[in-house]
């Protein structure tokens, strides 16, 4: 796959295509939907110490329609599953999932042999694009996820990336 | 005092047991058994002096009576050990010829295994004075029924829907049994002991 | 070709600039607004202090994908942005913002604007109904019986203004007020002493009415999230709610716009200074960044002590103001 | 419903809140049968966040169950794991040093006025009132900054051990609420003028969701909802544990029952608060912060442990059944909006959507500690 050479269309817009994505990152409004937990943490990265909203991403939009980026925050039940599912499905194209936080991404601690109540893991039914562990993550975190999703669909990244240590 | 007055007052009833309670040790102070079909007039008492409703709740003695066999039972072999082992010493220090003690029964035979039993544990507590009472009942396992007490009490309503969910233990006169924190369609009790998902 | 017509579609592709970069300074001013009062920054990363922010979202709205909800009128449901849109851009023709500045200059402009915003409503109640969706019926309901209620008392004190100046015509109203903000409606002590007790109050009514019509917190009945999730927009996506955003910013300008024809001198300047565009602009955004500062403080009425402020307060007081600027004008 | 239907002058349907509603704060589920703006008859879903907790209790030992308090409601975690704390302690037999449960009073008060803050802002939000949300967010950080100090975490703390702590506070911490009790003093009569004394916050407010004394007894409504409608409760006065008799605080209460009412309970509660903490702090004794003998695995004798304790939301109360073994029997957790939730049916019946809202905003409700 890889080795093979695709012919490219002979009109190209990149500099168009460039700038759509450019303004898709920018204004990543995401929905107001919170599970549990770190529903908290993503209101915190909301206010006043963390902002989001510097970053454009600060919009949260109570319809699905109107939002781009669903963070499923907290534990997933399986009561819950299917009525996320249809949020997502509401929710137009080109749309992002963050998990944010271990229940969304694998159960996290309310994994044990002969659980009756919950997924493991939004990418069970989800297409994740972004997961943020901790329990909760701290609204950094968040930020951080954010800034990923960011370089996931412009193709680079906002500011370099720290290196650990 | 209350915790006289309400005492007297289920003492009316004529409870399995009344317990007064150390409330440092135990966190209550009443601990009442009464047998199914008295926990509405129990209820009722209790909501005459003005008490308030905490919790409803069961727990499930899954086992129990099997353990209790087999804890009498070994009780038994030990103590028939001994008494032989008694007999052995006294054999030997006397000599003399000893009636052979008599076999040990099978324990399946002499105590007969009870059916196990789910407890309901009702749990109150008054605005105004420090005094909580603990109202408990047993319903069979295999058969778990009871009346309700959402008629006296509205808050019992959703915690007995609740115990529902968990352990099956259905509230006669209940309006609306439906599962409340498990799915809609859920057939299973998860707080059961021999639950397996 | 006559130069006259040139010059009206020259100044409507001038007005939908206009309209769509105000709305998208607006929209970064109300969240930079929104941001200082809330001790956060707000939009920063996007361009210089943001300011680049409204044209991402716009980008990102206008390639977004369009969905028609199922059970929806397909018809309405896509007519009813475009009719928050049109009329909004319609009243711009009217408005002077200069003494030079305006499209038309029409004798009964004021009747003009009032005629054609309400069409509004209408697009609120079509895009509501057409959605299939319950939130978005009823907050359509709600929007219909506000902008009905709120209509009264506004056009009841615009009524007190006309009788003052005597004409309906926007470009003579502004300029009955020219010398000075002693000669400027809302305290014209140089014109009309009596009117001094009349016009402050009627200035306060037409400020709150046309917050309400316009459907701005703390009257934003129609999009009330904490009830009906998003209101009249729940099903629109992309551009569609891109519009009924569009439109509500251009509402709110024609509203501060009005108040400062009305009220506030127009473009004239307040001490006899030079007239012209920029004291109008910097008056309108004054008072839009009032109403900002309204929204960001204040929470959300319900909608039945909106109904009751505006039958049981606004309108007998707007209606004995009525009656008092008749004899004012009549004594002095 | 059936009468509803038949009757042609009032056409009813059926409106849907939530599980993903801006107003429900997570993801309860209130189904609503509408006559117009009037709700006819509501009926709470509850369950889209049940997390399994009593049947993790079942299956961990006593010691490996803490960390779920911290997830049972993770506003006002540290009460939780005092409530646990406390009854497993009840139960084992263990005494806890003062320092220790001095320095569990200061974090459970600095929890409580955290969950408080963050309470009022979200309600605020509810209203349709954004930006006090912020300012509460904004002096929450402060608390938060300070427990995670301590604690090591922000939001779902694990810091109480059966006999002690998990570390000692130092000076810079105490240092730190000693300068936040002051900050906030100054800051909550700006609170009042901007929220409290706001004439549409009153009129949204008052005379909404009534609830008497007898409803809450019905219902065994606990904490602020059962103060803020005359019930002197407190579970901190009326079964006092902890070291809370060493400490001098009033009991707000107030007598109207409506949700003016369960606010000001909450916002003269915070000032409560900060009089405990500033009292623990002043007074906090020397000595360890651990008891001595807790054994390694804890085995409470068999038998079955009750313990209350007051949380940000009422009384939460754990009912332990030991079997003597390593892990616990039955672990039964009373969690204090559940009660309170339960008489929504009852209270919103002809009232609008948005008095609704505010009605069930003003209960302060933490959908996973519901659903548990």
């Amino acid at each position: 796959m890889g080795t093979e050479s695709i012919q490219s269309p002979i009109v190209q817009f990149v500099a168009l295509d460039k700038l759509i994505a450019m303004g898709r990152a920018n204004s990543l409004w995401p929905l107001t939907f919170g599970l549990a937990c770190c529903a908290i943490e993503m209101m915190a990265t909301g206010c006043a110490r963390f902002d989001l909203d510097r970053f454009g991403a600060g919009v949260f939009r109570p319809a699905p329609k109107q939002s781009d980026v669903m963070i499923v925050a907290g534990t997933i039940s399986k009561k819950m599953a299917p009525a996320i599912q249809t949020l997502y499905e509401q929710m137009p194209h080109p749309k992002w999932v963050i998990a944010l936080g271990n229940c969304a991404i694998s159960g996290g601690p309310f994994v044990f042999e002969g659980q009756y109540g919950i997924v493991e893991g939004a990418d069970k039914f989800l297409p994740v694009d972004v997961f943020i562990p901790g329990c909760p993550p701290r609204p950094e975190a968040l930020i951080e996820g954010i800034l990923e999703l960011e370089e996931k669909i412009t193709g680079s990244r906002r500011w370099p990336r720290v290196e650990a240590g | 005092m209350l915790r006289d007055r309400i005492k007297t007052a289920l003492a009316a009833l004529s409870p399995l047991e009344i317990t007064e309670t150390d409330h440092a040790k135990k966190g209550y102070d009443l601990d009442v058994q009464v047998s199914p079909d008295q926990v509405p007039a129990a209820a009722e008492a209790i909501r005459q002096e003005e008490f308030f409703i905490e919790a409803v709740t069961g727990v499930d003695w899954f086992g129990e009576q099997a353990a209790i066999v087999a804890e009498a039972a070994k009780v038994k072999a030990a103590a028939a050990k001994k008494a032989a082992a008694a007999a052995a010493a006294a054999a030997e220090a006397g000599g003399e010829a000893v009636p052979p003690a008599p076999a040990p029964e099978a324990p399946a035979e002499e105590a007969e295994l009870l059916p196990d039993v789910m407890e309901v544990v009702y749990d109150f507590s008054h605005y105004q004075e420090n005094c909580r009472v603990v109202v408990r009942t047993r319903v069979p396992r295999d058969n778990p029924e009871l009346p309700t007490i959402s008629s006296i009490f509205q808050g019992a309503n959703w915690h007995e829907r609740e115990t529902h969910d968990f352990f099956g233990i259905r509230f006669l006169g209940h309006p609306d049994l439906t599962p409340l924190l498990l799915p809609e369609d859920a057939d299973f009790h998860p707080l059961l002991k021999d639950f397996k998902a | 070709m006559n130069p006259e017509i040139i010059r009206v579609v020259g100044y409507v592709v001038a007005v939908i600039a206009f309209v769509a970069l105000n709305a998208a300074m607006l929209v970064w001013m109300e969240r930079k607004v929104a941001g200082h009062i809330q001790r956060r920054i707000g939009p920063k990363e996007v361009g210089p202090f943001g300011i680049l922010q409204s044209f991402a979202d716009g980008i990102k709205l206008m390639t977004k994908q369009l969905i028609v909800p199922e059970g929806a009128d397909v018809l309405l449901f896509k007519v009813a942005p475009m009719l928050v849109m049109i009329p909004a851009i319609m009243c711009f023709v009217t408005i002077p913002f200069s003494e030079q500045l305006a499209a038309r200059n029409i004798n009964v402009g004021l009747l003009l604007i009032f005629a054609i915003a309400s069409v509004n409503v209408f697009a609120l109640l079509l895009g509501g109904w057409a959605s299939n969706n319950k939130y978005a019926v009823i907050s359509a309901a709600r929007a219909v019986s506000q902008n009905v209620a709120y209509e009264i008392p506004m056009l009841i004190t615009a009524i007190t203004v006309v009788m003052f100046t005597g004409t309906m015509n926007l470009q003579e109203i502004v300029l009955g007020q020219a010398g000075g903000f002693w000669n400027w409606n809302i305290f014209p002590v140089g014109k009309n002493i009596g009117m001094v007790v009349v016009m402050p109050i009627s200035f306060l009514i037409f400020f709150i009415c046309s917050m309400a019509e316009t459907n701005r917190a703390p009257f934003d009945l129609g999009e009330a999230e904490s009830e009906l999730v998003a209101g009249f927009h729940t099903e629109y996506a992309g551009m569609g709610f891109g519009l009924f955003f569009l439109g509500e910013y251009a509402n709110v300008f024609i509203g501060c716009s009005l108040s400062v024809i009305l009220f506030l001198g127009g473009w004239q300047g307040p001490f006899g200074l030079l007239p012209g565009v920029h004291w109008f602009l910097l008056k309108v955004y004054f008072l839009i960044f009032v109403v900002m500062w309204m929204r960001w403080t204040f929470p959300r009425t319900t909608f039945y002590g909106l109904l009751n402020l505006s039958w049981k307060i606004l309108i007998p007081i707007s209606l004995f103001n009525l009656v008092l600027t008749g004899a004012f004008i009549k004594v002095f | 419903m059936s009468e509803m239907a038949c009757d042609k002058h009032k056409e009813t349907f059926v409106l849907n809140m939530g599980p993903q509603h801006p107003a429900t704060h997570g993801v309860l589920r209130v189904k609503l049968v509408m006559d117009g703006e009037y709700i006819v008859e509501a009926e709470p879903v509850l369950g889209y966040i049940h997390r399994m907790h009593e049947k993790m209790g079942e299956n961990r030992t006593w010691a490996q169950f803490m960390p779920n308090m911290g997830r049972l409601d993770y506003l006002g975690a540290l009460s939780y794991n005092h409530g646990y704390a406390a009854a497993v302690e009840r139960a084992a037999g263990i005494a806890v040093p003062e320092r220790a449960e001095y320095i569990r009073v200061m974090t459970v008060e600095l929890n409580r006025i955290s969950s408080h803050l963050l309470w009022m802002g979200a309600y605020l939000l509810d209203l349709g009132g954004f930006t006090p949300l912020l300012y509460a967010f904004d002096d929450r950080e402060k608390i938060l900054d300070m427990l995670e100090r301590v604690t090591g975490s922000r939001l779902t703390y694990c810091y109480f051990r059966f006999g002690g702590l998990y570390n000692d506070v130092d000076d810079q911490f105490l240092a730190e609420a000693k300068g936040f009790v002051a900050r906030l003093r100054s800051r909550l009569p700006m609170y009042h003028t901007l929220v409290t004394k706001n004439v549409i916050l009153m009129q949204r407010l008052k005379g909404i969701g009534v609830i008497d004394a007898d409803m809450c007894r019905r219902y065994g409504v606990t904490g602020p909802v059962a103060r803020g409608s005359g019930l002197n409760y407190d579970v901190r006065k009326n079964e006092p544990y902890s070291v809370y008799p060493q400490f001098d605080f009033d009991v707000p209460v107030y007598t109207e029952g409506d949700s003016m009412a369960r606010y000001m309970v909450r916002m003269d509660e915070i000032e409560q608060s900060l009089r405990i903490v500033e009292q623990a702090i002043d007074g906090l004794p020397d000595g360890p912060v651990m008891a001595e003998k807790v054994p390694k695995i804890v085995k409470p004798p068999k038998g079955d442990y009750y313990h209350a304790v007051e949380a940000a939301r009422g009384s939460f109360g754990v009912r332990l059944v030991s079997n003597g073994t390593n892990t616990p029997y039955r672990m039964k957790l009373r969690s204090p909006t559940y009660s309170n939730l339960s008489l929504l049916a009852e209270v919103a019946k002809g009232v609008t959507v948005a008095d609704a809202v505010a009605f069930m905003g003003s209960l302060d409700l933490v959908i996973p500690e519901i659903d548990r």
